[in-house]
C-alpha cells in the first residue's frame, strides 16, 4: 500500500509542475495569441497591396486547399476597388522547390493575365535559388497569359544556375493561373 | 475560444498528461525495480575510473561489483593508489592496518636512443610501434630495443609518459600508478613494472652476446658476466644474456654500475616522500 | 563574491560550453548564416538559459529521483515555448529566420547539461552568474561564426555592403559546409591559445 | 502508385537530400560524441532510429488527438518532449530489468538519446509538413536511416584517423570537423534528387 502512494505522489508532483508550466504558457499565449494573428496576416496583406495597389478590398473566396498539380493552392482572394467591380483574383499557393516548399502569391487580372507575382517564403540555396525570390526575375511573368508556354530558357529567362527552382516557381505559377482561370469562369457563369 | 478556455484548457491537459506520466514512471519504477546494491555505485565514486583493467576486471564498474560481492579486496586497485584504499576502507568499515600498501611503477628497459643505437634504415610513412613491429619496419638494428613511435604515450590513461629527445619513453614516477596498460601497449615488452624501492636495474632487453649486441648498440648488454663477478654480495646471476639483481642481496653499493663496460646497469632511484608530495 | 566572478568567467573560456565541452553545435552552426541572426539565437538562447537554471536551483530540493528528467524537460520547454510565444509575437522576421531551431532550443545539449550538472546541485546567486557566463561564452563563439560566414559568405556585415557591389561572395561559407569549416577552424584556433601556458606552466 | 511514390519521396530526401545531421545540422553532438568506435556508433544509430521511429508515432497520435481537437497547437513544443523524455525512460527502465545484455549494450546511450534533436526536428517538422501518420513513420525512418549513415560514415574514418599524421593544432575536433565539411559537400549534391 505504501508504494502506491508514492506512486501517486510521484504522479501529483510532476503534475503540479506541468499544471504551474501550463497555466504560464496559456497565459503568455492569451497575451500573444492576436499579435501572431495579426503579424502572420501583415505579411500577406502587405504582398496583397503590393500587387494591387489600388484594390480597397480583398474578399476570401470560400475554397479548400487543394492539390494543384505539383503545387498546392492555399486561399484565393478577389481585389474589389472603391466601387465594388472586380479588379482581379489573389492567389497563396505553394510549389516543392529544390530546398523545400516555396510560398508565392500570385495576382491575377480579371482577363486572366499575370498581374504580379511575390514570393514570401522560401529555403532555396542562398544566394542561387534564392534569387527567385528578387523582383527582377518575378517582373518577367507580369501581363503572361494561358497561352504563353511558361516554359525555362524559351519564354521564361531563368535565375543563372539555379535551373531546378526557376522551373519549380514557373510550373507553379502556370498551374495556380490555369486553375484561377478555370475556378473562377466556373463562378461567374 | 475564449483566453478562460484556452488557460483552462491548457491547464488542464498538462495537468493530466503531467499525472499521467508520473503515475507510468513510478509504476514502471516499481514493477521493473532492478534489484542492485547502491553500493556500487558509492564505491565506483571513489575508485579513479580509468577503466584500465589493471585490476583485472574489465572496468571500473565491475570491479566495484566484485569488491561488493567479495570477489575482490579493497586494494585491488593499484592504480588508485593509497588515497583510493583508504576511502574505500572508510566506506566499507574495514581496517586498513593489515593491508601493507605497496607503489608500483613501470620502468622502459631500454638505454638504445637515436644517438647511441645504430642505424641501418629509414622509416616514411606510418609510425606506430605495433604496425613498425609486425612488418618488421624499424630504424634500429637492434630488434629488441623500443622502437620510439609512442604507442605507450597514448595509451597512458594518466600521461605520465612522455617521449624524450632520444626517442625514447620517459615515465613520470610521481604520475604513474603501475597500471600496466602500457606494458600491453608495447609490441616488444620493453616496458616491466616493478616495485618502486630504490635498485640497480639492467636497462636493456637485448637478449643476444658479444658482438651481436655491440653493433647494435653502444649503450646494450654484451654479456660480458663483469658484472656478475664483480659483485662482492653476488646478488648479480645472468639469465639468458641479461643480468638480473636479486634485491634482498644487493645493497645498493653501486660497484656493478661503475665497472659495466657498456654502462647499461643504472640505479633507479626512489623520489623521496618529499617530492612525491609535488606531484 | 570571488567565487561568483570565476564562475562567470569560467564559462566564457576555460568552459566555454561549445568550443571546449562541444555541446550546443546543433543550433550554433545552423544559424550563424548572420550575424543578426546570431545575436537573435543568442538572445534566445540565454533567456532560455537563464530562465531554466534560476527555476530549477530553485526547486532543486524537493525533486524525486525518477522525475529528475521530465521536470527538467518541462521547466525548459515552458521557457522556450514562451521565448518562441514573444517571437512570434514581437520579432517575427527573426523567427522567420530561426525557424526550427527556435522550439529546438529545449534540447539544446548546453541548457540540459548545465541543468544538471550545475543548477540542480547548486545554490540561486551560483546558478545565475554560470547561467549567465554560458550565455555569454554561447554568443561569442555564435556571433564570430556568424561574423565570419557572413561576411565571406554574402560580404556584407549587420546587411550593409563591406567589399563593395562587385565582390562575389563565396557562397560556400553560407551553405553547410562552410559552417563546420569556420567552426573547426575556430576550436583549432583555441586549442592552440590555451595549449600555449599550459606548456609553459609544466616547464616552470 | 503515386502514393508510394511520394512515400518513396518522402523517405530520400529525409535520409539523404536533406540529411539530418549534414545538410539540416541537427543531432550534432551525438554525432560527434558518439562516433570513437564504429560499434558505439551502430549502436547508437540502433538506439535512435527505434526511438525516432516510435516517438513521431507517439507525438503524432498525441498531437491530432489531444492538441488539434482543442486548438492547443502552440503546446506542441513542450508535450512533444514530454512525451520523448517519459518514452525514453520507460523504454530504459523496461530494458534494464527485462533484457538486461541489451541493456549493457544499449544502456548508455538512453539518456543521451532522450536530449538528441533529432527527434524532436522529426516530431515538429511531421506536423509543419503536416503529414498523415505513414508519410510521418516513413519520415522518421528516413531521417534516422540517414542519421545512422552520417554516424556509420565518420566513424569509419575517426578509426582510421589514428595512423595518419595530423598537423598538432588540428588534432582532436577541429580534423574531425574539417571531414564533416568534405561529407557535407558530398551530400548537398544530393539535395537535387528528391523534390
Amino acid at each position: 500500500m505504501k508504494n502506491s502512494i508514492d506512486i501517486l505522489k510521484l504522479g501529483l508532483t510532476l503534475g503540479l509542475v506541468c499544471l504551474i508550466a501550463g497555466f504560464a504558457l496559456s497565459a503568455t499565449y492569451s497575451i500573444t495569441k492576436d499579435k501572431i494573428t495579426e503579424q502572420q496576416r501583415k505579411a500577406l496583406v502587405q504582398a496583397q497591396k503590393e500587387i494591387f495597389p489600388d484594390a480597397t478590398e480583398f474578399k476570401k473566396i470560400e475554397i479548400s486547399e487543394t492539390k494543384v498539380g505539383s503545387a498546392t493552392l492555399k486561399e484565393l482572394y478577389e481585389c474589389l476597388n472603391e466601387n465594388e467591380n472586380i479588379l482581379g483574383y489573389i492567389a497563396t499557393a505553394s510549389t516543392p522547390g529544390y530546398g523545400g516548399n516555396i510560398i508565392f502569391v500570385l495576382g491575377v487580372n480579371s482577363d486572366f493575365s499575370v498581374k504580379g507575382v511575390k514570393v514570401t517564403e522560401q529555403t532555396e540555396t542562398p544566394g542561387l535559388g534564392a534569387n527567385i525570390a528578387k523582383s527582377q526575375f518575378l517582373e518577367q511573368f507580369n501581363g503572361k497569359t494561358l497561352n504563353d508556354e511558361f516554359v525555362v530558357k524559351k519564354d521564361v529567362k531563368p535565375v543563372t544556375s539555379a535551373t531546378i527552382s526557376s522551373r519549380s516557381i514557373t510550373n507553379g505559377i502556370k498551374e495556380i493561373l490555369n486553375f484561377t482561370s478555370k475556378n473562377v469562369k466556373e463562378a461567374s457563369k | 475560444m475564449s483566453l478562460m478556455q484556452i488557460i483552462i484548457f491548457s491547464s488542464g491537459i498538462m495537468l493530466g498528461l503531467g499525472i499521467v506520466f508520473g503515475i507510468g514512471l513510478g509504476y514502471f519504477a516499481k514493477i521493473f525495480r532492478v534489484q542492485e546494491n547502491p553500493l556500487i555505485d558509492e564505491i565506483l565514486e571513489i575508485l579513479p575510473g580509468a577503466n584500465c583493467g589493471a585490476c583485472g576486471f574489465s572496468g571500473c564498474r565491475s570491479l566495484a561489483e566484485g569488491i561488493t560481492s567479495g570477489k575482490a579486496s579493497i586494494e585491488t586497485c593499484r592504480v588508485g593508489g593509497e588515497e583510493t584504499v583508504k576511502n574505500l576502507a572508510k566506506l566499507l568499515g574495514v581496517g586498513t592496518d593489515n593491508i601493507s600498501y605497496e607503489k608500483y611503477i613501470a620502468i622502459p628497459l631500454c638505454k638504445g636512443g637515436k644517438s647511441l643505437a645504430m642505424k641501418n634504415a629509414t622509416v616514411k610513412g606510418v609510425k606506430t610501434c605495433k604496425i613498425a613491429n609486425n612488418l618488421k619496419l624499424s630504424e634500429k638494428i637492434c630488434t629488441y630495443g623500443c622502437l620510439g613511435y609512442g604507442d605507450c604515450v597514448l595509451v597512458c590513461p594518466f600521461n605520465a609518459i612522455k617521449m624524450n629527445d632520444e626517442g625514447l619513453p620517459e615515465i613520470d614516477p610521481s604520475l604513474c600508478t603501475g597500471c600496466g596498460l602500457c606494458v600491453k601497449e608495447c609490441p616488444r615488452e620493453v616496458i616491466e613494472i616493478f616495485s618502486y624501492k630504490e635498485k640497480v636495474l639492467a636497462i636493456c632487453k637485448n637478449s643476444e652476446k658479444g658482438s651481436a649486441v655491440r653493433n647494435a648498440c653502444r649503450v646494450g648488454c654484451i654479456t660480458c658476466y663483469v658484472c656478475e663477478k664483480k659483485c662482492p654480495k653476488n646478488a648479480i646471476k645472468m639469465v639468458n644474456n641479461l643480468p638480473v639483481i636479486d634485491i634482498e642481496k644487493c645493497d645498493l653499493c653501486g660497484i656493478c654500475i661503475n665497472v659495466c663496460p657498456t654502462k647499461t646497469l643504472s640505479l633507479i632511484k626512489a623520489l623521496s616522500a618529499k617530492e612525491n608530495g609535488k606531484k | 563574491m570571488r567565487n561568483l566572478i570565476n564562475i562567470f568567467k569560467n564559462g566564457i573560456i576555460k568552459e566555454n560550453p561549445v568550443l571546449i565541452i562541444m555541446l550546443g553545435l546543433c543550433s550554433i552552426l545552423a544559424v550563424s548564416t548572420s550575424v543578426v541572426n546570431a545575436l537573435g539565437m543568442t538572445l534566445a538562447f540565454s533567456f532560455v538559459l537563464i530562465g531554466s537554471e534560476l527555476t530549477i536551483s530553485l526547486i532543486r530540493k524537493s525533486i524525486p529521483k525518477t522525475l529528475r528528467v521530465p521536470i527538467f524537460i518541462v521547466v525548459i520547454g515552458s521557457f522556450t515555448t514562451i521565448m518562441s510565444l514573444l517571437l512570434q509575437a514581437f520579432l517575427p522576421d527573426l523567427n522567420k529566420a530561426l525557424g526550427i531551431f527556435i522550439p529546438l532550443v529545449v534540447v539544446n545539449c548546453i541548457i540540459i547539461g548545465r541543468v544538471e550538472a550545475f543548477a540542480s546541485k547548486r545554490s540561486v546567486i551560483e546558478s545565475l552568474f554560470d547561467a549567465l557566463g554560458m550565455s555569454l561564452g554561447y554568443g561569442i563563439v555564435i556571433v564570430s561564426i556568424g561574423a565570419i560566414r557572413e561576411i565571406l559568405g554574402n560580404g556584407t556585415i549587420l546587411g550593409y555592403q563591406v567589399f563593395g557591389p562587385n565582390y562575389n561572395p563565396a557562397l560556400f561559407f553560407i551553405l553547410p559546409p562552410g559552417a563546420f569549416l569556420v567552426i573547426g577552424i575556430e576550436i583549432a584556433i583555441i586549442n592552440k591559445i590555451l595549449a600555449k601556458p599550459k606548456k609553459v606552466k609544466q616547464e616552470g | 502508385m503515386s502514393e508510394l511514390q511520394s512515400l518513396m519521396n518522402i523517405f530520400i530526401s529525409a535520409a539523404f537530400a536533406q540529411n539530418f545531421v549534414f545538410i539540416r545540422f541537427l543531432a550534432l553532438c551525438s554525432f560527434v560524441g558518439m562516433t570513437t568506435s564504429m560499434e558505439n556508433a551502430i549502436g547508437m544509430g540502433g538506439a535512435v532510429t527505434f526511438v525516432t521511429v516510435m516517438a513521431s508515432i507517439l507525438s503524432y497520435v498525441v498531437y491530432q488527438f489531444i492538441l488539434v481537437p482543442l486548438h492547443l497547437e502552440y503546446l506542441q513544443t513542450i508535450v512533444f518532449i514530454l512525451t520523448i523524455a517519459v518514452f525514453v525512460q520507460l523504454v530504459e527502465i523496461y530494458l534494464k530489468k527485462a533484457v538486461p545484455s541489451l541493456y549493457k549494450a544499449m544502456g548508455i546511450y538512453l539518456p543521451l538519446i532522450a536530449t538528441n534533436c533529432m527527434i524532436l526536428a522529426v516530431a515538429l517538422l511531421n506536423v509543419t509538413e503536416n503529414y498523415n501518420l505513414l508519410e510521418a513513420t516513413v519520415f522518421s525512418f528516413g531521417a534516422s536511416i540517414g542519421y545512422v549513415l552520417a554516424l556509420v560514415i565518420l566513424a569509419g574514418i575517426r578509426e582510421r584517423l589514428k595512423y595518419v599524421q595530423i598537423p598538432s593544432i588540428l588534432k582532436g575536433y577541429p580534423i574531425i570537423f574539417f571531414i564533416a565539411a568534405f561529407i557535407a559537400v558530398a551530400f548537398m549534391g544530393l539535395q537535387g534528387i528528391a523534390r
